[in-house]
């Protein structure tokens, strides 16, 4: 079971600069982004999101989002997704900065659950 | 007090018609108290309504309301695309077995309390929702009630959305989804079903 | 007392994505961000820092940043510089978004920093 | 054991000129329990200390090793640039006062630990400057103390900085800014100050 990580944010630049901090330190993590609304805007996008979901090589993703309306959106999109999704209600760069080190570093899944408890401030 | 296929795109038509007129002022609401863009969110869904409705020509209440949810959840982009999408999805859902109004409204009230875990009181289109739905089930649902309850939002204090960072400072503002809803109760009250 | 908020990441792409999330709700609060290295790397720079703390209209600044190496770039620019900063061990993005909608609806810093206190994961 | 202007250039050339040549062993270090890019990081920084000593030519102790700092704060750009910079600010400070090395090693030290708040035993650079000012102190610093520091943070489990994130799986990999600082006092050793 491969686990990979998406992000979703209201700003595109907010997930390409969180894949390009996690890169650095998780080369080997697949991750993919969702950010900002079709047309460019600050927002989130459900079909955005079920892209990356889909484009994520990984056969479960740990996602990370950052305000209440990411999350929603993230929902609907995990409702509509076959491939399992976890939600976590952690910083979103801070967290998922920790999976990734951690899938990096080959750290299971509860485990890393463990270790994003502390961050959890939604 | 049943919904049909005619009904529901009256009502719609009504509702993107005045969203697209109220655009800026849902926008301005959403300023002091969000991110200013309710409106403009809104808009969007209302334009995407209006073209998939053109395009999918729904032949039954389902389809009508699948297609309204899906524009939403799509194009709008903010926690109310989510939220109206939930609520209309939820609405086919239940119009398989029924077309009763307060039995639909009552599933689109559930469908935006499962999405957004809201309950009344704080500060959100759940405070307009709730109380329409209780009315409509009562067989009392009418102008008065949707705009009491709209009004009831401004001394609310916002515990849900974006509303909720500035805490206190929400007390004293309509809530935008809030006007939103009560746009939306409006227009289907035009449509003549609670009749 | 004029505040403002300083944002601190080792991306570039993320402090632009966090002044574009914020400028939309509290467009008056004046930001300033330092992402990156000086040769646009990913890294913090005690110059981009100082430059960000210049730049900023505000007379103090309350200061954002990713992980515990921004801090201490952060922090070296603290001592460097005559503009009071308060820097804040809370999640980056949920943080500065907090931050800036309280400023913006015109809050004190005491009661802005209660707010940020549930936010603390560093 | 002091430090003078002179000893302090050839260590500095000396450390600058290791870091070049293990810039990419430093950075491998750095991988499986960071980001890769000590080496990288430090080799900018030694390049900014070769430019910087050139061009400004400092005339004693103190301003050689402001001027070393200042490089470091500016070019390095990771926790490690803010580590040894605040080091090396603070033994420039404390070179006003005196020039015994073990003082001046002591305030480096207690410039990294307030930097970054980390003490022995949490798989840091500070695993290696504590014995080291240690010996020091006691006129028995010498290559094995230096060697033993580094290789003893090889099974520590990390408990600040990037490799804290991994926690235990930092266990059974050396520590980079150890590895870095391990470089910088053989190189002091190599000036024959400790004589
Ligand atoms: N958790 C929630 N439950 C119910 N309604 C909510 C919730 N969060 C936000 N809302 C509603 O959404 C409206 C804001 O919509 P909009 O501005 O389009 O989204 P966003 O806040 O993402 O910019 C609020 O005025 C409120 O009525
Ligand atoms: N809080 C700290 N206290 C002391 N040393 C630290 C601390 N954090 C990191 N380090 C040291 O810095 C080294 C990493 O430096 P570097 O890779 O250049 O920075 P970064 O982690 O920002 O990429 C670590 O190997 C460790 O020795
Ligand atoms: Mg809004
Ligand atoms: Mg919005
Ligand atoms: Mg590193
Ligand atoms: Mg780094």
């Amino acid at each position: 079971m491969s686990l990979g990580i998406l992000i979703v944010s209201h700003v595109a630049d907010i997930t390409v600069g969180v894949q390009k901090l996690i890169s650095q330190t998780a080369a080997q993590v697949p991750v993919t982004v969702a950010g900002g609304t079709d047309d460019g805007g600050v927002g989130t996008s459900v079909d955005k999101i079920q892209q990356a979901v889909a484009a994520n090589k990984a056969d479960e993703l740990l996602a990370f989002y950052d305000l209440g309306s990411a999350k929603m959106n993230l929902e609907m999109a995990q409702e509509f997704s076959n491939k399992p999704i976890y939600l976590y209600d952690v910083a979103l760069i801070e967290g998922a900065y920790t999976a990734a080190a951690l899938l990096q570093a080959g750290v299971e899944r509860s485990e890393i659950e463990k270790q994003l408890r502390p961050l959890k401030i939604k | 007090m049943a919904l049909t296929l005619e009904n529901t795109l009256n009502w719609l038509h009504g509702f993107d018609q005045v969203i697209e007129a109220k655009k800026a002022y849902l926008s301005q609401l959403d300023t002091p108290i969000g991110d200013g863009d309710h409106g403009n969110n809104l808009a969007r869904g209302a334009a995407a309504i209006e073209a998939a409705l053109e395009k999918n020509k729904p032949t039954d209440l389902t389809a009508a309301l699948k297609t309204i949810a899906m524009a939403l959840v799509s194009k709008v982009g903010g926690a109310s695309g989510a939220l109206y999408g939930t609520a209309f999805l939820e609405m086919a859902k239940t119009s398989q077995k029924t077309q009763a109004l307060p039995d639909l409204l009552a599933a689109g009230l559930a469908g935006i309390q499962k999405r957004g875990s809201a309950t009344t009181g704080e500060k959100t289109m759940v405070d307009v929702w709730a109380p329409v739905v209780t009315a409509a089930q009562a067989g009392e649902l009418d102008q008065a009630v949707v705009d009491q309850a709209v009004q009831a939002t401004k001394e609310m204090q916002a515990t849900k959305g974006r509303a909720s960072y500035v805490g206190e400072k929400s007390v004293g503002h309509l809530d935008p989804g809030a006007v939103s809803s009560g746009y939306l109760f409006t227009e289907l009250l035009k449509t003549g079903v609670d009749k």
